[in-house]
């Protein structure tokens, strides 16, 4: 029981890598604070939007296994 | 055909330009995106875009979407450079097509605010001192 | 050089845009009229475009000279074409470009609208019908 | 002590010719007047601007001999 987690830009410079395969936790809002402990990630949850299998998705979506999840820091396209 | 996309290799703005020709339109208002040689005070040297292309590709293109049904266009398109670009780059390029001025204007403007609010594209600046920082607005 | 230019021959919107490079431009807003093929329900076969070119050319360049003042640009230019057009031919082209996107948007579209209400130009349509007449909106 | 006058778009189709010689007029509005009657312009003045030697001017400057007048009808470029 595990998903994919992918990192962009700032914090995948702070978490060294692109991605990884992470246990299935509790809830997205609760994976994000145990990788911004683990990396220092300097940016809080509420800067940031979550994605599961390529679309945007609201923080109290459930974590599926197989799924692959991104944290989406403030985007600066353009 | 897609209405918006990320691109590895420079934009040729002519080509762009050719898919919103049309002979009812009377108006095509473009925006270009230029890599400038400074931010908030500091020597830019060059900057590096990345995204994470499927989730852009979609936002993208809804973006697009949403722009033909808000306004009267004939057609509307958006592409975005992703990679190493240096000063006076085309870092992204977007066209809008319609009968008339107003539409095509408030379109293009529309566009490029809703790319730069909701595309997952990031930018990696480069200053001429050596530091390097990775843009997160608002953070 | 001068910003605003009145052509006899096609408009190259790749040469004119060339213009309006900067390294410490970060925005480019353009606008491009085109002969469209219909107008006020008739069907448009082409059309031509005639100047009192002493006075236009001077207008152009106050225009393009208050533009420079009024936005935060660096650069500016139009180009109106004269003589006879076909359908998808470029008529008039508008370029600004300036460090940020909204001074571009704003000037390139209050140029155009200037140019319109001022700039002492007509056009002169050929209908499918075989009918033809010069415009004098508000007449 | 004559001046030109210019005559562009239906205005010129109009009077049939692109400019002419005319003797002096009293005024810019008078001159005008004239010419609509003898030529049948649609277009009244209160539609017009006036130009002369290539600038725009006021429907009160005195008319100078040698100069050239235009009349310009609402204009349609774009």
């Amino acid at each position: 029981m595990s998903l994919t987690v992918l990192y962009f830009a700032s914090l995948r410079d702070a978490a060294g890598r692109d991605s990884e395969q992470l246990p299935l936790p509790a809830s997205l809002p609760e994976l994000y604070m145990q990788l911004r402990e683990r990396y220092r990630f300097p940016l809080p949850k509420e800067k940031l939007r979550v994605a599961v299998d390529g679309e945007f998705v609201a923080w109290d979506t459930p974590p599926r296994a197989g799924s692959v999840v991104a944290f989406i820091p403030p985007v600066s396209g353009g | 055909m897609k209405r918006f996309a990320l691109s590895a290799g420079p934009l040729d703005a002519i080509v762009l330009r050719q898919r919103l020709l049309d002979p009812a339109a009377g108006a095509c208002a473009s925006f270009e995106g230029w890599v400038r040689d400074h931010h908030q005070g500091r020597r830019v040297a060059g900057l590096r875009y990345e995204a994470y292309p499927e989730l852009a590709e979609r936002e993208g293109e809804a973006i697009l979407a949403e722009a033909m049904t808000r306004f009267d266009l004939i057609a509307a398109t958006c592409v975005h450079r992703l990679g190493d670009l240096a000063i006076g780059d085309l870092a992204v390029w977007v066209g809008a097509s319609a009968a008339h001025r107003g539409p095509a204007f408030d379109a293009c403007r529309w566009i490029i605010d809703e790319v730069k609010s909701r595309v997952p594209i990031w930018k990696r600046e480069h200053y001429a001192d050596g530091d390097a920082a990775w843009l997160h607005p608002g953070a």
